[in-house]
């Protein structure tokens, strides 16, 4: 596999989609156990994104990521806002001057992403937080590295999902939800729930048409 | 949802609007940022406090910006955290030259925003210091957890850091007393009904008409727990009992009071439990220097109240006492 | 019934008592009466204001209540005039020896509430007048009917009368300043929710979730007409529009305005109507010289708004600038 | 007929009652167009009225009659308490000195406790108040003194009722409900109510066990 700039703002694009169409339902997990605005912010905050970068396809994947984490920063607010912009800001470092990426700096942009949200949010595994969806995810596609882009992807998505429904069964200990002590459990978080979406949408658009 | 807005989407420029309109003597606008700051900004040679969260609190925290307490307010979108652009416009348009502190409430949010902005400022070379207020015991402290949330006592962080700041305290001063009073504040709150985000249209929760959620928060998430109606004195002594387990004090003790609506509860509400309230420090040999009662950190429409006690020494009292003249806090 | 309470039949006492344990620097109250003084009362030579009504309108008005506004507040029970014994006893509380001004919203239990107590009064010798407040454009004035309520403007006439009798001013001159005010006033409120009186358990009307009542009063009762909701905007151009009718101003003019909560509203939504009276004025010529956005006379948990607009002269200007220190308004 | 003083306390008791029992009805008429306390004021007034006349039986009819009213001024506030107030009050007066009223007495006490009212009220006839029930009483009762105490107390009672129920059809032109103009109409005015209602019970206990 390889992702070109053209590609790459494309993948982000399917992304910001996914995000907008799932506004209310993350808005809605939202107010289970935070303050009911997650998909508002989100979407909000992709919607400036997809006006930043649709005249970047010139520009090198690693511009095009830091100004995606950038404008999710300077739009987002709340929690998510800082944690997914500096994300993208890392990923952006992790291939700056790349044309093109392959399926390895793929790897290293979900790796870089995630080293940037435990630092920002200073989150583990297991406080339900965006870190047990990216986190098994990252670990998939490492674990599978050798078996090809397309069956790790997979691997990484399903293990995103896989960590996104296990945040139902613990206790919130960072974040807005944690406030709710034990009341937390039996629900969803909404920002496992967004980074699996988008790591959703990432996949079928690499997947796209792909064979094997 | 019946709110008189003209649409979801821009209530916050347009209620900063209509704030800078109301009070051009106290405020302006910074264009193209939803930011409020003194009308006299940058005031020289003095320390500048910067405060701010999500919308939907209203008085604060533009509110409180005026002489003698706030020199800006951060307004993000409806209860969600501003952006660390915004703060960072406000840090330089209020710097005096003397060093901007941010009263930050403990919220993941607020406090990775405001810490991004402030990085941002040093990077310009402005002096920028922190607190971060959790008054809110409902919420469990513990090191496993970001620990308690900042709510109504954070207006008691403006008032006597910005009591310091204007008499002249440096960074460091100002930072001191603003921690002090972080120190010596506690706060708990509870809610009868639910708010709705004016973008989201529909309620945060769904509550029954006998019901209350105890531990409110100042975000429409729910509280820590569910109970019946309490009466007024019974909520009031729960709120006491938690708030003077985790603060202990004695007989001769001073404490400031605040008794806050969310919004949606009338002053006629409030009064009973201020006089609930006093008639347990009264009964404790706590002696009340003044109380507050009134809206000062809202939550929408909600209909609800939390109290904020606040330990007094000779330093934080003269500070309380001094003047100030914003357009929601005012004292002569 | 979700407030937040002990038991309906006591709430007025129990917020009183709540009030003057909040804020002893101001108020006191009078033994086994429902009255508020303030705490100097009463002051040498100088004439006092009494002004009162039903309750559930908090902060008025025993929050007026001192330096520069009110001597007293007479609080009815809720929603009901006080009678004229509790007036008189606030009569007698506050009257310096220069005589006494009743302040009396044009309501029919008001008006010979207050009457009656001003007769009594005059019988042992206290000098007595009133003026009767009667602001509300929603009601066309007739001479067949009672004519127009008194609603928020009734603050200005506090702030207003309460300063000239501060500076000195005789029985006659506070009066003829108050009826300056009156003459001068014009407001218009609607209502998104009815609110419940406690002692009566259920809500006073019913509304749909789509549904506004324009031309609401404050106590509960049905305003003049109902209609679909309208944008914040749009209510704004229709009570401006028949203040301006009522109230015909020119170029240049200048007026104070007031942007008043019931209750259940947030303050955020008020300074989206303020946006756009402010807008509505500039655009006229009409010179804006004060705006007050807040609760000022309210109507229980009622979610709703009011606007008001004071014609200002050089006299009337100055007295609004003047400082008054109360519970509820301060102004430095 | 004759009243006596505890006579006209059991009277004044039986009004108490019928006040309190109808004390959610009134209030409910009195929101429909006013502000819904007229039932919550009238049962407090009544309930010290009874507590302050119950030991009154050795006073004359003129005085009972005069704490009354003055219970119902400091007790009731808002219009009805003035209103009903004066009108006790002029009662009082009219019959001042007696320990026992005749049914010419009687006709004086109303006529004296109508003029209080639309003296302290001014209001007339048609506007929608306290008077559409109570004049048209008084008018009968006098209308039909010559056939007896008991005709004429049926007919004045009757005569309040049709006054109180026209009071449906009417737009308010006194008091509160007169705000909401057109919107009074449809409406039964809760003071007519009241006073009917008083009307009544005066009526009931006086023709009690009566034969002609
Ligand atoms: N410290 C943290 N580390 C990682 N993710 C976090 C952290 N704190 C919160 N989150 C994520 O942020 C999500 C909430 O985002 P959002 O609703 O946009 O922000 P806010 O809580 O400020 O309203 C949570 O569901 C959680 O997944
Ligand atoms: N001027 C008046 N004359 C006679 N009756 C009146 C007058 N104004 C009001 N009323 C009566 O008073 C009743 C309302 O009484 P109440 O609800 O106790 O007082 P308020 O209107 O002050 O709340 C009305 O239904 C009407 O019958
Ligand atoms: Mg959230
Ligand atoms: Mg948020
Ligand atoms: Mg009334
Ligand atoms: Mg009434």
């Amino acid at each position: 596999m390889t992702v070109d700039s053209a590609k790459l703002i494309e993948i982000i694009e399917a992304m910001a989609d996914k995000i907008t169409e799932n506004r209310e339902y993350l808005t809605q997990l939202d107010s289970a156990i935070g303050d009911a605005d997650h998909g508002i912010n989100m979407s909000k905050g992709f919607r400036a994104v997809v006006g930043k970068i649709s005249g970047m396809a010139e520009k090198d994947c690693g511009a095009i990521l830091k100004t995606v984490g950038m404008t999710l920063v300077s739009n987002v607010g709340g929690a998510s806002g800082p944690l997914y912009g500096t994300a993208f800001m890392r990923a952006g470092q992790a291939v700056a001057g790349k044309t093109a990426l392959d399926f390895n700096d793929l790897i290293s942009v979900l790796e870089a992403a995630l080293e940037g949200i435990k630092d920002r949010g200073k989150a583990e595994k297991g406080e339900k937080t965006i870190v047990d969806a990216l986190e098994p995810a990252v670990e998939a596609l490492k674990m599978h590295r050798e078996e090809g882009s397309r069956v790790a992807l997979r691997e990484a998505v399903e293990a995103a999902r896989r960590g996104m429904e296990y945040t139902k069964e613990i206790l919130a200990r960072k974040g807005r939800a944690s406030y709710l002590g034990e009341r937390s459990v039996g629900h969803q978080d909404p920002g496992a729930t967004s980074s699996y979406i988008m790591l959703e949408a990432l996949t079928a658009r690499l997947l796209e048409g792909k064979q094997s | 949802m019946k709110k008189l807005i003209n649409n979801p989407e821009v209530v916050v420029e347009e209620m900063l609007q209509g704030m800078v309109a109301a009070y051009p003597q106290f405020v302006k606008k910074l264009e193209g940022f939803n930011v409020v700051v003194r009308a006299d900004a940058p005031v020289k040679g003095k320390v500048a406090l910067v405060s701010g969260g999500g919308s939907g609190h209203e008085p604060a925290h533009a509110g409180y910006v005026g002489k003698g307490m706030l020199d800006a307010g951060v307004a993000g979108a409806v209860f969600t955290s501003p952006t660390p652009d915004q703060i960072f416009e406000a840090i330089k348009a209020v710097d005096g030259g003397a060093g901007v502190l941010l009263i930050i409430k403990n919220y993941t949010g607020d406090v990775m925003n405001f810490q991004m902005a402030g990085e941002m400022a040093e990077m310009e070379g402005i002096k920028v210091d922190s607190v971060v207020v959790n008054d809110d015991v409902a919420v469990e402290n513990s090191t496993y957890t970001v620990g308690r949330r900042g709510i109504a006592g954070t207006v008691f962080v403006h008032k006597i850091a910005g009591a310091k700041a204007q008499a002249g305290g440096t960074l460091e001063e100002v930072k001191v007393v603003a921690e002090k009073v972080i120190k010596n504040v506690r706060s708990m709150g509870m809610a009868l009904t639910p708010c709705i985000v004016p973008a989201a249209g529909k309620p945060t929760f769904t509550i029954g008409e006998d019901e209350m959620e105890i531990g409110m928060g100042i975000h429409g998430e729910p509280g820590t727990t569910r109970t019946k109606l309490m009466k007024a004195d019974e909520v009031v002594d729960h709120f006491m009992s938690k708030i003077l387990a985790d603060m202990p004090m004695e007989t001769g003790d001073e404490v400031a009071v605040m008794v806050n609506g969310l919004s949606g509860t009338p002053l006629m509400e409030l009064f009973i439990l201020n006089r609930r309230a006093s008639q347990i420090l009264a009964g404790k040999g706590i002696k009340i220097y003044r109380t507050f009662v009134g809206e000062f950190m809202t939550s929408l429409e909600m209909a609800g109240a939390s109290i904020t006690l606040l330990k007094l020494d000779e330093e934080l009292k003269s500070l309380l006492d001094a003047p100030a003249d914003t357009p929601a806090f005012k004292q002569l």
